[in-house]
């Protein structure tokens, strides 16, 4: 196989013919990621006829049509549900899943807990933009407090939602969270939960700058890339000054969001614990058949 | 050399703000939505890093290394604003 | 798809060939003869029985059955499965469907074949969990928003729940949209003796897959293989046609076209014409003394038994008593039920809800005869002599 | 011919499993056909527990029982609930140290099942002996079908337990017969 050396080799493989450009706004971070997305499956060198991609609905959920390969595109929040059903009919698919913070933590946010304690063999690529974007900007489960939107015209009184946080408490196998600025870390994470059994969450923060930035003075886009630059820390960092630091340090921090890898373990995935039970079965019904004899 | 797909800029200028050597500005050609792609300064010192390339949100950026020649091919993607044929 | 169907596999599963069952397990035993491979369900009475069937014989016959969060996850995760290459469905009752509606419609729109097994109960809400009803009727065929055709098979005995279950994947895989078989709590928890028909007498229909070169295959489009049939051939994801199928109208290619009249209407035109077409030649009915008949039973499901005793009852009496039965009660037998009623004067159609069936034999026959609705609710079904009185007139 | 059995006790006795015998006994082991069905849900685990079979050479067309030919009671509780459509000619059968308050003014046949099954150490049993007494008692299904029907319905393990009960309870339900007459 040629390896691919610039993004037009890459788009020429990955993108699906007739459909680029994007109906995303200026500014906005999901093209990013889907090319970080494009990056890492090129690098791992896998037959894009068995990588399946399911979304459910929002902006995130249109990046499957942008792909060429097999995609559904499905029902409000439900995309991990289906994914698991995909995934069940034939293990040997890499299972993929865009969904944004609406969608995956709002009206998906059960599915995702199950799917999530299940350990179920997929790959999650959570597109947090705080904002309910393809609606036109309504309060999303993520939005920090006090941010604008539609349906919070006061600003949110509403306590955010750590989606990532949450992943690791359910034991999910991989866990990390980037934002788009920055491409190497999360290509390499990217590999890494791709290739990971169980089920990994990748959440990346991606600036909105139509529905959330103009609405929370971030209307520049320059600016509102900025924003996440000065609002994020690396999770190593925040470590130390939290442990190290001086008091005046620490302040600095205290509220920014940490971006890495937060869990990376190897407990057995669900298809790994399935085919486990019936090769048991299998196994007992065998003996009882000796015996018999 | 850099290769901008004109018409799948939509003029974010990101490429131009996140250039750590400042060699990108914004270019006095109009696509067919009316921004103006970025194009290399004339007096730039790009060390091809590829980071306008990788944060590009609509792949329209393709950096090529000088060693590396360039095929002269013709993508199979056309921009047709994300509708179909 | 991983799992292929195993005939002898099934059948050593399944056991010995004349059994004593549940009505509930027979749909278990129905689904493995089908060749299902999935199972996706969410526990809710009367119809948990199902998935605790299958939870039980799925991973012996190398399928995989997974206790979903809820029944809109289940529902999902078996369309899922069905594009994997699964044969898959569920099992729920009148809340959970409610709750399925959502994906139901989306299996209609992006033409996905799979079965819903939905033992009913009453509503609205949660109602009477343990006993049963007929609380369904009308949201199978009207549930899910937009225009579409529904597939619904409802079964009188445990027998049929085998018999039915197989035919709702048949019909299900023939159309490629889903097929329900309407069972009810009473139905489902009884037990009757079942036979599991042969190999040989199991006609299983499997959807057509795409064998088309790649580059010239459409995906949502009459079958490119078949002439004059609007069932798009189904490509089956990983097997390089890279299909993009979505919930939104979509044109023949399978792209977002929501904007655009006439893909819309193109599209459900085409999903809900590849069954109103072949309405004719889908109607299965049952019918008894009809032909001499004055007055006929129009039923269906566990109703269709006390009305036959009634109709017993009546004839020893001498009076002209008819029966039709409807097996499939969706698509809805319009031509069957108008002519029925030129030949009788009265139509009963005895329900366990408040009326819902009744209506649209209404639509057909009320220019025709009497059409008297005969309802009971609260969880039982009618006695015979209840039933009995309807012929008399009120 | 049809016939209509009621078996009633408490939740946990094996009320359902006994219908289950005598169903499949008669319509997979006979040329019967048979419908049963039960009470479900809160009431089948701590209250009285009800299992209704039907059995006829006919057709059966409407699955719930409209009469009761033969009534079996396990507990004083369901013998109180389920036998107030019982006719002059419906056949009772009882454990009269579980149903002590029988006397309803016709003959009870009295069946000492539970007394029985702890004989043969295991209470677990008791419905077993019950179905066993039934047979012998209601004289419609063969011997030979009904203990099929049994060695085909309880865990191998207890195959043997089971078909003594069955036995003792084919005994005790001739002895109650004869007690009667």
């Amino acid at each position: 196989m040629v390896e691919i050396k610039t993004a037009d080799e890459l788009n020429k493989k990955f993108l699906r013919e007739g459909m680029w450009p994007t109906i995303f706004c200026n500014g906005c971070g999901h093209g990013v990621v889907l090319e970080y997305t494009f990056w890492a499956l090129e690098e791992l060198g896998w037959d894009m006829d068995n990588v399946i991609f399911a979304s459910g609905i929002g902006c995130s959920s249109r990046l499957p049509g942008y792909i060429n390969a097999d995609g559904l595109h499905t029902t409000h929040g439900r995309a991990i549900a289906f994914a698991t059903g995909i995934k069940a009919a034939n293990p040997d698919f890499n299972v993929i899943v865009f969904t944004g913070d609406g969608d995956c933590s709002g009206i998906g946010g059960n599915h995702f807990i199950h799917a999530a304690r299940r350990n179920i063999d997929i790959t999650v690529i959570m597109i947090n933009n705080f904002i309910y974007g393809m609606t036109g900007g309504q309060l999303a489960p993520t939005a920090p407090l006090g941010s604008i939107a539609t349906t919070a015209p006061y600003g949110n009184i509403e306590h955010p939602f750590d989606i990532s946080n949450l992943a690791c408490a359910l034991g999910a196998n991989y866990v990390a969270r980037w934002g788009v600025s920055h491409p190497y870390q999360p290509i390499k994470s990217l590999k890494e939960g791709l290739q990971k059994k169980g089920f990994s969450l990748l959440e990346f923060l991606a600036p909105c700058p139509t529905a959330y930035g103009r609405r929370n003075k971030l209307g520049d886009i320059k600016k509102h890339w900025a924003w996440y630059d000065n609002n994020t820390i690396l999770k190593e960092d925040y470590e130390k000054i939290m442990k190290y630091g001086t008091e005046e340090e620490k302040a600095q921090v205290k509220d920014k969001i940490q971006l890495g890898v937060f869990q990376d373990i190897q407990k057995s995935g669900f298809f790994e614990s399935y085919e486990k039970l019936v090769n048991r079965l299998k196994e007992k019904e065998t003996k009882a058949k000796g015996a018999k004899k | 050399m850099i290769e901008f797909k004109d018409d799948w800029c939509k003029g974010c200028n990101i490429c131009i703000d996140r250039c750590p050597v400042n060699a990108l500005e914004e270019s006095d050609r109009l696509n067919k939505k009316g921004v103006r792609p970025p194009q290399l300064k004339k007096d730039n010192k790009c060390n091809y890093c590829r980071l306008c390339e990788l944060i590009c949100p609509d792949l329209a950026i393709t950096v090529i290394p000088e060693e590396i020649k360039k095929e002269d091919k013709k993508t199979l993607l056309s921009p047709i604003g994300g509708k179909t044929k | 798809m991983k799992c292929k169907r195993d005939p002898k596999r099934i059948r050593e599963v399944l056991g010995k060939k004349v059994q004593f069952i549940l009505g509930d397990m027979a749909c278990v035993y129905g689904g493995l003869l089908a060749g299902v491979s999935f199972f996706g369900g969410y526990p809710i009475t009367p119809a948990s029985e199902v998935a605790e069937g299958m939870a039980r014989m799925l991973p012996r016959v190398g399928g995989t059955y997974i206790q979903m969060e809820d029944e809109i996850g289940s529902i999902a995760a078996v369309i899922g499965a069905t594009w994997g290459g699964a044969k898959s469905m569920t099992a729920t009752s009148g809340p959970g469907f409610s709750l399925m509606m959502e994906n139901y419609g989306f299996a209609v729109m992006t033409e996905t074949p799979c079965v819903i097994v939905n033992v009913q109960r009453t509503g609205p809400s949660t109602g009477q969990p343990t006993l049963g009803a007929q609380g369904d009727m009308m949201q199978v065929r009207w549930g899910t928003h937009g225009d579409f055709e529904a597939l619904a098979l409802a079964p009188s005995t445990v027998q049929e729940c085998i018999d039915f279950t197989v035919e709702a994947f048949n019909l299900s895989e023939k159309y490629r949209n889903p097929a329900c078989v309407m069972t009810d709590g009473e139905v489902g928890h009884l037990r009757e003796r079942i036979i599991i028909p042969d190999e040989k007498d199991l006609k299983l229909i499997n959807r057509v897959t795409a064998t088309i070169d790649k580059k010239k295959y459409i995906p949502f489009t009459n079958s490119q293989t078949r002439k004059n049939c609007k069932v798009p051939d189904f490509a089956t994801f990983g097997t390089g046609y890279r299909t993009y199928v979505t919930g939104l109208t979509h044109n023949e290619k399978g792209f977002p076209a929501t904007d655009k009249q006439p893909d819309h209407e193109r599209l459900v035109k085409r999903i809900t014409e590849k069954i109103t077409d072949d309405a004719d030649k889908l109607v299965m009915v049952e019918k008894i003394n009809l032909d001499d008949a004055d007055i006929a039973f129009v039923t269906y499901g566990a109703t269709a038994r006390p009305a036959e005793s009634a109709m017993e009852i009546a004839r020893k009496e001498g009076k002209k008593v008819g029966l039709l039965r409807l097996k499939l009660v969706w698509p809805f037998p319009d031509k069957l039920i108008t002519k029925l009623a030129k030949d009788v004067d009265k139509i009963i159609v005895p329900e366990m809800n408040l009326g819902q069936i009744v209506h649209p034999v209404k639509e057909v026959a009320c220019k025709h005869c009497e059409v008297i609705s005969a309802p009971k609710i609260g969880g039982e079904m009618h006695l015979p002599m209840e039933l009995h009185k309807y012929l008399e007139g009120k | 011919m049809k016939k209509e059995i009621r078996i009633c006790g408490f939740g946990g006795q094996g009320v359902i499993l006994s219908g289950f015998i005598i169903g499949k006994a008669a319509s997979v082991f006979m040329d019967y056909n048979a419908v049963q069905s039960q009470s479900y849900g809160p009431e089948a685990r701590g209250g009285a527990a009800r299992s209704e079979i039907i059995i006829s050479d006919e057709k059966i067309g409407y699955p719930r029982p409209t009469g009761v030919d033969i009534l079996l009671a396990m507990s004083q509780e369901s013998f109180d609930t389920y036998r107030k459509d019982v006719r002059k000619d419906t056949i009772i059968v009882v454990d009269p140290d579980l149903v002590k308050k029988h006397d309803i003014g016709q003959p009870v046949h009295k069946v000492h099942a539970q007394q029985i099954a702890e004989s043969l150490g295991n209470k677990i049993v008791t419905n077993i002996v019950m179905v066993g007494a039934f047979t012998s008692i209601f004289g419609l299904l063969k011997t030979e079908a009904v203990k099929e029907s049994v060695i085909d319905s309880v865990p191998k393990k207890f195959t043997d337990l089971n078909i003594k009960a069955f036995e003792k309870g084919l005994e005790a339900g001739k002895n109650a017969v004869k007690e009667l007459q």
